[in-house]
C-alpha cells in the first residue's frame, strides 16, 4: 500500500484491519472499509479495465461513478463500480474488456484506426455485399461489451421491503442532514439516504477553507444531532434508483430493494464536478478533484506524487492544499479564469508557493511510455473559448486533477418534474416544476458554500413537514446562495489530433459529436442516439453538459433551448436480481393434490393450479392415458375436479342475472336440474362455459372454466354495478372440492356412501343436481356428462376435499376404481364431442360456427353478445366445427392444431384429436369450411413433414349418440 | 408506483387493481342500430383528458368509478357505481316495453353526463 | 403427555398439515381437525410466540355474510357489527366481526373454540333463509394464520405494501391486500401486550403462503409456533 | 470498410454531407401531408418519392423525427403471424428489411438471430402448432421444437422442471431479426429528403379540415397548409390526430415499456419470449440486454417509466435466465401502443375523402415499417387499397371482420 497516507486521512478505514483480495489474480491488500477502488489505488494499481470502443487503459476520474473507467468484473457480477464495492477477503476483482492482458490489450490498435470509426461509423460501412455484414456484426459484438456474464452463476438471495416516512431526504450533505434535523423537530418520521458509505456528503472530503478539518467539524455537529434525534434514520451505502409518481421511490441496500413512500421528499444530492475535455484527458491519472479529495479523506490514498491542477474555480485550490498537505507536490495550478477570484485559499495557495497560471487550460496530456498513465501535461493559454494559443508548457506529472465547476444531480429532481434552468450569464442553475411535495435543497440548487447549503436544508425541511401539516417551532427563512455553484462555460478544447474525450464510457470524442452535428443528428436526442455519446453505463452523468454545449454551439441556441435528454430510471446500479426479489408465483394445490403426487401423477399447470395429467411414467403416457379413459367407460374412474370455477348467485334476480350473462334460458329452470351455461362476450365470442346448478329458486350454483373463473367472477360484478338487479354473487371455487366419479358403476359406490339422498335413475335423473352427504361429508351432488358416463360430480367443502376421495378410492377398489386425469377427460369428452373452451374455440369463435346455435334462447329480450351473435348469424359463415373420423390405414395421426386444407387454401385445423380406445379409431374436432361440413364430406388435413392424411367428416357425437350410457 | 383511493379500502397501490374501461353506458340493443352497435362495442374514446373509467379493487372485487386525467396519470375523484348507476336496468325489447325503457336509459344517461350517448355519437 | 393422533385419521383436514407433519408437530383434534400442539420444542416456540411466530387457525370456526341486509340480519342476531368498513367488533365471547364491506361481515371464533356463535350463525341462516342475507363459506374458503411477535410488522413490510406497523394500523383494523401477490385479510389482534395479526387467505394457496411467510421470517428466526405456545401469550384468549 | 470512412479518416478537414435535414420554412399547400415523422411517416414519404414520383410532400413531426415509438421499440423483426393476412404482410416487410440496408445506403445493422416463443403450456404448444402450420403454409420458416432441441439450441435456457412455469416447447423462427431502430428512421428520412420530401420538426397537427367530406387543410402550430391528400401514422396518438378529422377509432393508447443491461460480452445469439411469462429479451450487437414485456396495466397519455414494471418483468425474466440476477439495469424507459381489438392494424381509407390512416400498430409495428410505408405509399398515389391491406381496413369493426391474431399475442412484438 505504498500510496497510502497517515492518519488521520481515511476516516473510512481501519487500519487494524487488514483485508486481501484479488484483482487480476495478483492478490492485493486494503483496510476494511477500501473499496476495490481506493484499495487498488493505494498499491499504486491505476489501470482498471479498458475502455468500450478503443480499449484504452483506464482508471479513476470521479470516484463517484460519474463514469465506467472503473467498472470491474467481481466474481460472477459484471460492470461494477469498483468505487461502490467494498473488499472483504477473497473477494476476486477482475479487469473487463481486454484481449490479451490489461496492461498489454491487443485491441488497442482500434485506437489508432479511431479515425476511421467515427462515431456512427458502423451506418456508413459493412453493408455492400450484404452477405458481408453478419461477419462484420460478429467481430463488432466480440469488441463491444464490457464484462462477462458466467451462465453457471447461481441466483443469489435478493428481497425487497415497503417502508414509510413522513419526510425522505436523499443526500446526506450538509444540506440533506440538516433539511432531516429540520423536518424532525416537526415530529416528522424521516429517513436519510446517501449512497456514500457514511452519511456527510461532500463534507466527507471537501475543503472549503484554508483548515482542513472545518468540513469535518461541521459534519460531526450535523452528525451528532442527528443521532440523538429519534426521527431520523440514516441509510447509507444506499442509492435511490427512481422517484416514481406519488413520490415512490426505489432503493438499493445491499442485497434488498427498499420501496418507499415518502409524504414528502427533500432531494439534496449536491452536484457533480465537470471534466474538463483536451487531448487524452481519459489517461489514468487524470481525475476530478473530488476524487482525489475523496482519495485523501475518505481512505487515505494519495492520489499521485507530481500533479498538475486544473480548475475554473475556487475549488481547485482547496484540492491543491489538500494533496500539499498529503505530501504531493503541485507543480502548478491551471485556472481557466482569466482573473480568478481572490479568496483565503487563493491566498493560501499563493503563500505556499504553488504556482498559479490564470486564462489557462490542459491542452494535451502525455502518456507515459508504456502508455498506462499520465507523463505529462501540456498547458496552453486559452484566447476563446474553446481557442487556444500554439504555445505550450510543459509539466511532467503522474496526476492531472481537473474541475470545470458543479453542475447539479439533478436525476431524481427530474423525475419529479423537475426542469432545470440555466442561465448563461450566471452560470447558475435553477429548478422549476417540481411535482407537489417534493422540494430541492442544498448544492442542488446552487448553495455552494457550507452554511447556505446547510441554512437552505433547514428552511427546506421545515417545509416539506409543514407541507404534510407537521409544524415545529422552528420559524426559518430561506436564504439565497452565498456564492452559486457554476460550471465552466465552455471547458472543451478539441485537438487536431483527437482523443479529446467528452464521453469516457463510450469513447465519444469532440469530433464524432462535430461530425454527427453537421450530418443533421442536430437535436439533442439525434445527436445522443447517433453518436451513444450519454448511453453508456454512466448514463451521461459527466457528458451530457458537454454534448450540449457542442449542439448548442452548431445549433446557435441556448442551452435551455437545446434541451437535456431525458432522465430515465435507474439513477444507480441496480440488478436484476434486486428488482426481481423473491420471485413470489402463487401456486394453488387442490385438496386432493399430495394424494395426486403419492399416486406418481404427472402434474400439469392449469392456470394458478396444477392438475394431474395422467398417473403414472411419462414414457407410458399415452397406455396410461388411454387405460384411464377406458375404465371409466368399462368400470369407474375419479378425476379431481376442484380447480372448476364455482360462483354462487343467489337473490330474488339470481335466473334473471343468468339469463343476461349467459345465451341459454334460466328463468324456467326447474329447482333440482342443472343447465348448460355458454357465455359470449360483447363482440358475440365465446368466453366461457359451465353449468348452473338451481338449488332453489334464488340459489343458482354455477361453474365456470378453470382459468376463465376469475375473469366471469369480475365481469358478472362489473355488469351488475351497473344493472342493479337484486343479485348477490361470490366466488366459492376455492370453497369446494370437487371429485367426478364416473363410469357405469360409480352409482353402486355412491350408494354404499350416501344414505339421504335417493340415487336411483328416476330419483336423481340426469341432469339432477342434490344436496346430501357422501361419506358423511356435505355435498352438492350433480349427475353430468362432460364424459359421457353415467357419473355424478359432488363438490365438498374444500377441507374435506381428500378425506372424500379416500373414501370414495377405498369404496371403490370392488369394482376397479381407478383416478384419471386431464388427458383422459379430454379423450373422453371428445368421444362425446364435447368442447373445451379455448381449446375447440379461439378469440373469434361465435356460437354459430362452434355448432352451438342450440345454445342460445331466442326467446328471452337480452343476453350480453345477443345482438353481435345476430350480426354474425347474418353473415355467411366461414367455418365450422365438425367431428372428424380418421380411417383406420392412415398412419401418421395428426397433432392438434395441423391444418385442414382445400386445394391452397387454409379451410381449418384440427382443434382435438385422440385415438378413441372404445371407438378404436382416431376421432378429431375440427374447424372446415362450409361446404365441407356435411357429414360425409372428405377433408384433407397436412400433418408435420407435409404428408396429407384423409378424414371424413362425421356427425357428432362419436360415441353413444343417444346419451343412453350416461342417462343410465 | 401510484397511489389509487378505493373507496371501499382507502388509498392502495395501484398494482391492487385492474382497469376496467370507460364508463359509457351498455346500450339497449334493440334500440340502435348494427353499426351503432359495433361502434359501442369496439370504438374507443381513448380520450387525452379527463375521463370517467371503471376500476376493480382485486383483494375485494370492488368496482369503482375514478376520474382520471389520462395525460397527467392523476387521479382526480373516486366514488361507488351507485352515484351514476342508482336503479335497475333492463333492456326489454321495444315492443314489449318501448316506452318506458326508452325513458329509463335517458335517465342514466342524464346523471352521467360526461358519457358518450348511447347511439348517437357512435 | 399427548397421543401423536395421525392427522388422516379425522375428516377435516387443515390444508396445511402435511406441512406440520413435516415440521414434526404433535396433534390434537379440536373439532374435529388434527391440530399442532408443538413443533418438539415447546419452549423456544413460546419464546418465539412474542418475537416472530406463524400459527395454523384453520381449525377454528369462521363464517362470513354478505348481502344487502346482511349487517341488519346479524345484528338482529346478536352479532355486534361496527360501521363502514375494515373494522371489526369483539364480541362478549371473543368472536370477533369484521365489517369488511358495507354489505359484508365475516366472523372469526375465539382461539379457544368455545364460542358458539359461528356455528349458531351458520345454524340460524341455513335454517330460516333471509332475504338479501347469503352465506360465505369462509371455513372453507380461506386458511387462517395467525402471526405473532413484535417483529411482525418488519416482517410483513418485505411482503406486503400496506402499511401494518402498530403505530398506523390500529387493533382490530382490517386490510384486505395482497401479501407476497396473494389476495389476503389481515387484521390487528394483539394478545395482551404481543402484536398478533390474523391472516385469512387462499385455502389452495395456503402451502405456498406458508412457505412465503416463512422465508420472510427466516432473518428474524421466525418459526411455526404450536396452539400451546400461542396460549401462552395470556391465560384469557 | 466503406469509401466514407476512409475519406473521412484520411482527410482531417473532411466536412461531411448534412444527410438528416430539417426544411425550414412550411410552404401554403402540398400534394401530400403526412402526419407523424416515426418510421412509417418517414417510409411513406420515402416510398411516395421513390416509386410514384410524388416529391410534393411534408412531413410534420411534433418532435423529433424517430422520436415516437420507432425510437422506443426493441425492434423485434418477424413474420411468424398466426392468420394468413398477417403472415402474408409481415412476411413482405421482412423481405424489405433484409435489402434494406442497401435500399437505402445506409447500414440499419439488420441481425438475423432467430426467434423463439417459448411454449410453458399444453395450449401455447398447440397454437405454436398453428402458426408453425400457417407459416409453413405461406412459406415462411417457423417449426415447433421440443425441450431437448431446446437443450440444444439455447443451451443457456433453464429447462428445469421444477420452476413454478416450466418450459414445454417452442416455436422457432429462424429468420427473426433485430435492427437498429433509429437507423430505419434516419435512412428513411435521409434519403426522402434527398429527393426533395421535405422534413419538418417541432411541427404539431392541431385541427385538420373538412369539407364536404374531404380533408382539405391541417392546422399547425407554425400555420395553416392546404393539402391534397392527407396521411395520419402518428402511433401513441391516433385517437386524438384521427379525432380532428372526425373519425373515431377502434384504438387504445397503452404506455409499453422496456429496458436495457449495461453491456456484456455476447452471450445470447437468438431473441427469446416467453408468452406466459411476458417477457422477452435479445442482445443487441452493443452487448446490452433489451428486455420488455407486455403493455402497461391501464391506458394514458404518458411514457413515464415505472417500477412494477422491473419488477415483474425482472421476476419473470430470471425464471427463464437465473444466472442473469447479477446484470445491472442500465435504463429503463416507455413508449406509447395503439391497441386494437384484434391485435391488428387500420390502414387504409376512412370516412373522409383523401385521409388515409396508418395506425393500431400496438406492440408490433416497427417490423412493418417498410411494407406500411411502401404499401400506403401506393394506396395514396393510385387511390386503390392493395390487397395485401385488404384485411387490415378500418370498416371491418363495422363489419365484425376482425383479424384473428389476438390468439397468438400475449406478448407480441
Ligand atoms: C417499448 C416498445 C417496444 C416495441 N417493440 C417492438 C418490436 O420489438 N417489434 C415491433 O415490430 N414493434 C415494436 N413496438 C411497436 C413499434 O415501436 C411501433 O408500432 C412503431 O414504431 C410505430 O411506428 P410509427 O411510425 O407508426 O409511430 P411513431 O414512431 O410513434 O411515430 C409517430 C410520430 O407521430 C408524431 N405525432 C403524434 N402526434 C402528432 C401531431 N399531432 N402532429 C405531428 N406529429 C405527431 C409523434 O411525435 C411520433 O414521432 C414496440 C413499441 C414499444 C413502445
Ligand atoms: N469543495 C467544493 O468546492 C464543493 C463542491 C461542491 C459542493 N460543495 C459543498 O457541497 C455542499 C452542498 O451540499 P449538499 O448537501 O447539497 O450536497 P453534497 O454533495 O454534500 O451531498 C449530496 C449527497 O447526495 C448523495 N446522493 C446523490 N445522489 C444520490 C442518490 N441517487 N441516492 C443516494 N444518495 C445520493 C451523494 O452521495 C452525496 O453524499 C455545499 O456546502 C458545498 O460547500 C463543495
Ligand atoms: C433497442 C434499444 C436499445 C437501447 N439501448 C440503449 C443504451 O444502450 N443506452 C441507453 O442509454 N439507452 C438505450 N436505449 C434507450 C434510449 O436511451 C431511450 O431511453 C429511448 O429511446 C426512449 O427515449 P426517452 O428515454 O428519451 O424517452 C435503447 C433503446 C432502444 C429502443
Ligand atoms: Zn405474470
Amino acid at each position: 500500500m505504498v500510496m497510502r497516507l497517515d492518519a488521520p486521512a481515511g476516516h473510512l478505514i481501519n487500519r487494524q484491519k487488514i483485508v486481501t483480495f484479488k484483482f487480476e489474480g495478483k492478490t492485493y491488500k486494503g483496510f476494511d472499509g477500501d473499496t476495490v477502488a481506493s484499495a487498488l489505488m493505494a498499491s499504486d494499481q491505476r489501470v482498471f479495465s479498458r475502455s468500450f470502443k478503443y480499449h484504452r487503459p483506464r482508471g479513476i476520474m470521479s470516484l463517484n461513478s460519474l463514469d465506467a473507467n472503473t467498472l470491474v468484473q467481481i466474481g460472477d457480477s459484471p460492470n461494477r463500480f469498483a468505487e461502490r464495492v467494498p473488499i472483504v477477503d477473497g473477494l476476486d476483482v477482475k479487469a473487463q474488456n481486454y484481449w490479451g492482458s490489461l496492461l498489454k490489450d491487443n485491441l488497442n490498435i482500434i485506437g489508432r484506426f479511431g479515425r476511421f470509426l467515427p462515431a456512427g461509423f458502423y451506418y456508413k460501412a459493412f453493408y455492400k455485399p450484404g452477405w458481408t455484414w453478419p461477419i462484420w456484426a460478429n467481430i463488432i459484438r466480440k469488441i463491444a461489451g464490457l464484462g462477462v456474464l458466467n451462465p453457471n452463476a447461481p441466483h443469489k438471495y435478493y428481497d425487497k421491503e415497503y417502508l414509510f416516512y413522513d419526510v425522505v431526504v436523499v443526500g446526506a450533505g450538509p444540506a440533506g442532514l440538516s433539511a432531516s434535523i429540520e423536518a424532525a423537530k416537526s415530529g416528522a418520521n424521516v429517513i436519510v439516504i446517501d449512497e456514500d458509505q457514511a452519511p456527510g456528503g461532500s463534507l466527507n472530503w471537501g475543503r472549503a477553507s484554508i483548515e482542513v478539518d472545518s468540513d469535518k467539524s461541521v459534519r460531526d455537529k450535523l452528525l451528532d444531532e442527528v443521532e440523538e434525534n429519534e426521527n431520523i434514520r440514516v441509510l447509507a451505502s444506499s442509492s435511490v434508483i427512481g422517484r416514481y409518481p406519488d413520490n415512490w421511490l426505489a432503493v438499493v441496500s445491499s442485497n434488498r430493494l427498499i420501496k418507499l413512500r415518502a409524504r414528502s421528499l427533500v432531494v439534496a444530492t449536491g452536484c457533480w464536478e465537470q471534466p474538463i475535455v483536451f487531448r487524452n484527458n481519459d489517461l489514468p491519472g487524470i481525475m476530478l478533484g473530488s476524487a482525489a479529495q475523496r482519495l485523501i479523506h475518505m481512505w487515505g490514498v494519495k492520489p499521485g506524487k507530481r500533479a498538475v491542477v486544473a480548475t475554473s474555480d475556487d475549488h481547485g485550490y482547496g484540492v491543491a492544499l489538500d494533496l500539499v498537505d498529503s505530501g504531493v507536490e503541485v507543480a502548478a495550478i491551471v485556472d481557466l479564469r482569466e482573473d480568478p477570484d481572490r479568496t483565503e485559499l487563493s491566498a493560501e495557495v499563493q503563500r505556499r508557493h504553488i504556482p498559479i497560471f490564470p486564462g489557462r487550460t490542459p491542452w494535451e496530456a502525455v502518456p507515459s511510455a508504456d502508455g498506462l498513465r499520465v507523463s505529462q501535461l501540456r498547458v496552453a493559454k486559452i484566447l476563446n473559448p474553446g481557442v487556444c494559443a500554439r504555445e505550450v508548457d510543459s509539466f511532467s506529472c503522474d496526476l492531472v486533477v481537473i474541475s470545470a465547476g458543479w453542475f447539479p444531480a439533478a436525476p431524481l429532481i427530474r423525475q419529479a418534474g423537475g426542469k432545470l434552468n440555466y442561465d448563461e450569464n450566471s452560470g447558475s442553475t435553477s429548478i422549476e416544476g417540481l411535482d407537489d411535495s417534493v422540494f430541492a435543497a442544498g448544492g442542488l440548487v446552487g448553495h455552494s458554500c457550507i452554511d447556505s447549503a446547510a441554512a437552505n436544508g433547514r428552511y427546506v425541511g421545515m417545509i416539506a413537514a409543514k407541507k404534510i401539516g407537521l409544524s415545529s417551532d422552528s420559524d426559518l427563512i430561506d436564504v439565497s446562495p452565498q456564492y452559486a455553484s457554476k460550471v465552466h462555460p465552455w471547458p472543451i478544447f478539441d485537438h487536431p489530433k483527437g482523443k479529446a474525450f467528452v464521453d469516457f464510457d463510450e469513447d465519444i470524442q469532440v469530433h464524432d459529436l462535430q461530425m454527427a452535428l453537421k450530418e443533421g443528428y442536430s437535436h439533442i436526442e439525434h445527436l445522443k442516439r447517433f453518436t451513444t455519446n450519454g448511453m453508456g453505463p454512466s448514463q451521461g452523468r459527466h457528458s451530457s453538459l458537454p454534448a450540449m454545449r457542442l449542439a448548442s454551439k452548431h445549433l446557435g441556441l441556448s442551452l435551455d433551448s437545446t434541451g437535456m435528454t431525458t432522465a430515465r430510471p435507474p439513477n444507480a446500479l441496480v440488478t436484476f436480481g434486486h428488482l426481481a426479489g423473491r420471485i413470489f408465483e402463487p401456486v394453488r394445490y387442490t385438496s386432493i393434490h399430495h394424494r395426486h403426487i403419492e399416486l406418481g401423477a404427472k402434474m400439469m399447470p392449469a392456470g394458478a393450479w396444477l392438475r394431474p395429467e395422467y398417473y403414472g411414467s411419462s414414457k407410458e403416457k399415452d397406455r396410461l392415458i388411454r387405460e384411464e379413459a377406458l375404465n371409466v367407460r368399462q368400470n369407474v374412474g375419479l378425476v379431481d375436479v376442484s380447480t372448476l370455477g364455482g360462483l354462487d348467485i343467489c337473490g330474488p334476480d339470481a335466473a334473471e342475472f343468468l339469463n343476461r350473462m349467459y345465451t341459454f334460458a334460466y328463468l324456467k329452470q326447474p329447482v333440482g336440474k342443472s343447465r348448460y351455461v355458454l357465455m359470449t362476450d360483447l363482440s358475440g365470442v365465446i368466453i366461457d362455459d359451465g353449468v348452473a346448478c338451481r338449488f332453489s329458486d334464488e340459489h343458482f350454483y354455477v361453474t365456470a372454466t378453470t382459468s376463465g373463473v376469475d375473469a366471469v367472477y369480475r365481469q358478472m360484478l362489473w355488469f351488475n354495478a351497473q344493472w342493479r338487479l337484486k343479485v348477490d354473487i361470490t366466488n366459492v371455487t376455492a370453497s369446494y372440492s370437487g371429485v367426478n366419479i364416473a363410469g357405469p358403476k360409480s352409482r353402486d359406490i355412491l350408494e354404499r356412501l350416501c344414505s339421504d339422498v335417493d340415487l336411483s335413475p328416476a330419483g336423481f335423473p340426469y341432469m339432477g343436481v342434490r344436496e346430501g352427504h357422501v361419506a358423511g361429508i356435505p355435498a352438492r351432488m350433480l349427475r353430468v356428462g362432460f364424459v359421457g358416463e353415467l357419473g355424478y360430480e359432488l363438490h365438498v367443502p374444500a377441507h374435506q376435499g381428500e378425506a372424500l376421495w379416500d373414501a370414495l378410492m377405498e369404496e371403490g377398489q370392488e369394482e376397479s376404481i381407478r383416478p384419471f386425469g386431464v388427458e383422459a377427460q379430454r379423450l373422453l369428452r371428445l368421444e362425446k364431442g364435447h368442447i373445451i373452451i379455448s381449446q375447440d374455440t379461439d378469440g373469434l369463435t361465435h356460437p354459430i360456427e362452434a355448432d352451438m346455435a342450440w345454445a342460445i334462447s331466442r326467446k328471452k329480450p337480452f343476453y350480453v353478445g345477443l345482438k353481435s351473435v345476430s350480426i354474425l348469424e347474418g353473415k355467411p359463415l366461414t367455418r365450422k366445427l365438425v367431428g372428424l373420423e380418421l380411417s383406420e390405414s392412415n398412419s401418421t395421426i395428426p397433432k392438434e392444431c395441423h391444418l385442414v386444407i382445400d386445394g391452397s387454401n387454409i379451410t381449418g385445423r384440427i382443434t382435438s384429436i385422440g385415438y378413441s380406445p372404445v371407438l378404436k379409431k382416431v376421432v378429431a374436432l375440427a374447424y372446415v369450411a362450409p361446404h365441407q361440413s356435411d357429414p360425409g364430406s372428405e377433408v384433407e388435413i397436412r400433418v408435420d413433414e407435409g404428408e396429407i392424411v384423409q378424414a371424413t367428416v362425421v356427425k357428432l357425437p362419436f360415441y353413444d349418440p343417444d346419451g343412453k350410457r350416461q342417462e343410465l | 408506483m401510484k397511489i389509487i383511493e378505493c373507496p371501499l379500502n382507502g388509498p392502495r397501490n395501484a398494482q391492487e387493481f385492474v382497469f376496467g374501461g370507460d364508463v359509457i353506458n351498455h346500450p339497449n340493443p334493440h334500440l340502435i342500430s348494427d353499426d351503432q352497435w359495433a361502434n359501442y362495442v369496439f370504438i374507443e374514446e381513448n380520450r387525452a383528458g379527463v375521463v370517467q373509467e371503471w376500476w376493480c379493487h382485486v383483494p375485494t372485487a370492488y368496482w369503482f368509478i375514478a376520474e382520471r386525467d389520462t395525460v397527467k396519470d392523476e387521479i382526480l375523484r373516486t366514488f361507488d357505481p351507485s352515484e351514476i348507476y342508482k336503479e335497475r336496468i333492463d333492456y326489454n325489447r321495444p315492443e314489449v316495453e318501448a316506452q318506458s325503457q326508452d325513458t329509463k336509459n335517458n335517465k342514466v344517461g342524464e346523471v352521467n353526463s360526461t358519457n358518450k350517448e348511447t347511439g348517437s355519437s357512435i | 403427555m399427548v397421543e401423536t393422533l395421525d392427522p388422516s385419521s379425522l375428516t377435516n383436514r387443515s390444508f396445511l398439515y402435511r406441512q406440520h407433519i413435516k415440521s414434526g408437530a404433535v396433534f390434537a383434534e379440536m373439532g374435529g381437525f388434527a391440530v399442532p400442539l408443538n413443533y418438539g420444542n415447546p419452549d423456544s416456540e413460546t419464546e418465539a410466540s412474542s418475537n416472530m411466530g406463524l400459527v395454523d387457525l384453520s381449525h377454528l370456526p369462521r363464517t362470513g355474510f354478505k348481502g344487502w341486509d346482511a349487517a341488519k340480519w346479524l345484528v338482529s342476531n346478536g352479532c355486534k357489527v361496527g360501521d363502514g368498513s375494515n373494522v371489526t367488533t369483539e364480541q362478549a365471547c371473543y368472536s370477533r366481526a369484521m365489517r369488511l364491506a358495507p354489505s359484508e361481515v365475516a366472523i372469526l371464533g375465539d382461539l379457544n373454540a368455545e364460542s358458539s356463535l359461528v356455528n349458531d350463525l351458520d345454524m340460524t341462516w341455513s335454517s330460516h333463509r333471509s332475504d338479501g342475507v347469503f352465506h360465505v363459506p369462509r371455513a372453507s374458503t380461506n386458511c387462517w394464520l395467525k402471526v405473532t411477535g413484535k417483529y411482525a410488522p418488519s416482517m410483513f413490510a418485505k411482503i406486503c405494501a400496506v402499511d401494518l406497523r402498530p403505530q398506523v394500523f390500529g387493533i382490530g383494523q382490517v386490510a384486505q391486500t395482497n401479501i407476497a401477490r396473494l389476495n389476503c385479510i389481515v387484521v390487528r389482534h394483539d394478545i395482551d401486550a404481543v402484536l398478533t395479526y390474523d391472516i385469512l387467505t387462499d385455502c389452495a394457496s395456503a402451502d405456498y403462503f406458508w412457505s412465503a411467510l416463512l422465508d420472510a421470517m427466516e432473518e428474524f428466526s421466525g418459526k411455526p409456533i404450536g396452539i400451546s405456545a400461542l396460549k401462552s401469550l395470556s391465560v384469557n384468549i | 470498410m466503406a469509401f466514407g470512412l476512409l475519406k473521412y479518416g484520411l482527410n482531417p478537414r473532411f466536412q461531411p454531407k448534412q444527410f438528416l435535414r430539417d426544411s425550414k420554412d412550411l410552404k401554403s399547400s402540398y400534394d401530400v401531408v403526412i402526419i407523424g415523422g416515426g418510421g412509417h411517416g418517414l417510409a411513406a414519404a420515402y416510398y411516395l418519392a421513390r416509386d410514384w414520383g410524388i416529391t410534393n410532400v411534408a412531413v410534420l413531426e411534433k418532435g423529433w423525427l424517430g422520436g415516437g415509438n420507432t425510437g422506443r421499440n426493441t425492434a423485434i423483426i418477424r413474420s411468424n403471424y398466426l392468420t394468413p393476412e398477417g403472415v402474408d404482410f409481415y412476411d413482405e416487410s421482412l423481405k424489405l428489411f433484409k435489402g434494406l440496408s442497401r435500399e437505402l445506403d445506409y447500414n440499419i445493422l439488420y441481425s438475423e438471430r432467430g426467434h423463439f416463443t417459448l411454449a410453458h403450456t399444453d395450449a401455447a404448444i398447440r397454437t405454436s402448432r398453428w402458426r408453425a402450420e400457417v407459416n409453413k403454409h405461406l412459406g415462411v420458416n417457423s417449426e415447433v421444437v421440443y425441450r431437448d432441441d431446446l437443450a440444444r439450441m439455447v443451451p443457456l435456457l433453464n429447462l428445469s422442471e421444477e420452476v413454478r412455469y416450466p418450459v414445454l416447447g417452442a416455436l422457432y423462427h429462424p429468420p427473426g431479426a433485430i435492427a437498429r431502430h433509429d437507423a430505419v428512421a434516419w435512412g428513411y428520412a435521409g434519403r426522402a429528403a434527398e429527393m426533395g420530401v421535405e422534413l419538418h420538426q417541432n411541427t404539431e397537427v392541431t385541427g385538420i379540415e373538412v369539407e364536404d367530406g374531404t380533408v382539405v387543410g391541417v392546422e399547425t402550430n407554425r400555420g395553416r397548409i392546404s393539402c391534397g391528400r392527407v396521411l395520419q401514422a402518428v402511433a401513441g396518438r391516433s385517437s386524438e390526430v384521427s379525432r380532428l378529422a372526425g373519425i373515431d377509432l377502434p384504438i387504445r393508447s397503452v404506455p409499453l415499456q422496456a429496458c436495457v443491461s449495461t453491456p456484456v460480452k455476447p452471450i445470447l445469439d437468438p431473441i427469446i419470449v416467453s408468452g406466459s411469462l411476458h417477457v422477452y429479451i435479445s442482445q443487441s450487437d452493443r452487448g446490452e440486454f433489451v428486455m420488455g414485456g407486455s403493455t402497461d396495466p391501464y391506458p394514458r397519455y404518458q411514457t413515464s417509466s415505472s417500477l412494477d414494471f422491473m419488477e415483474g418483468l425482472m421476476g419473470h425474466l430470471l425464471e427463464l435466465f437465473p444466472f442473469m440476477s447479477e446484470m445491472p439495469v442500465l435504463r429503463q424507459w416507455a413508449g406509447l401502443a395503439d391497441m386494437t381489438p384484434d391485435f391488428s392494424p387500420v390502414m387504409g381509407k376512412t370516412p373522409v375523402n383523401n385521409y388515409y390512416i396508418d395506425a393500431g400498430w400496438g406492440t408490433w409495428g416497427f417490423k412493418a415499417t417498410c411494407v406500411s410505408g411502401k404499401r400506403m405509399a401506393e394506396t395514396l398515389a393510385t387511390e386503390k387499397t392493395p390487397n395485401i391491406l385488404k384485411p387490415f381496413a378500418l370498416d371491418r369493426f363495422r363489419t365484425f371482420d376482425l383479424v384473428g391474431e389476438k390468439g397468438a399475442a400475449s406478448v407480441g412484438h
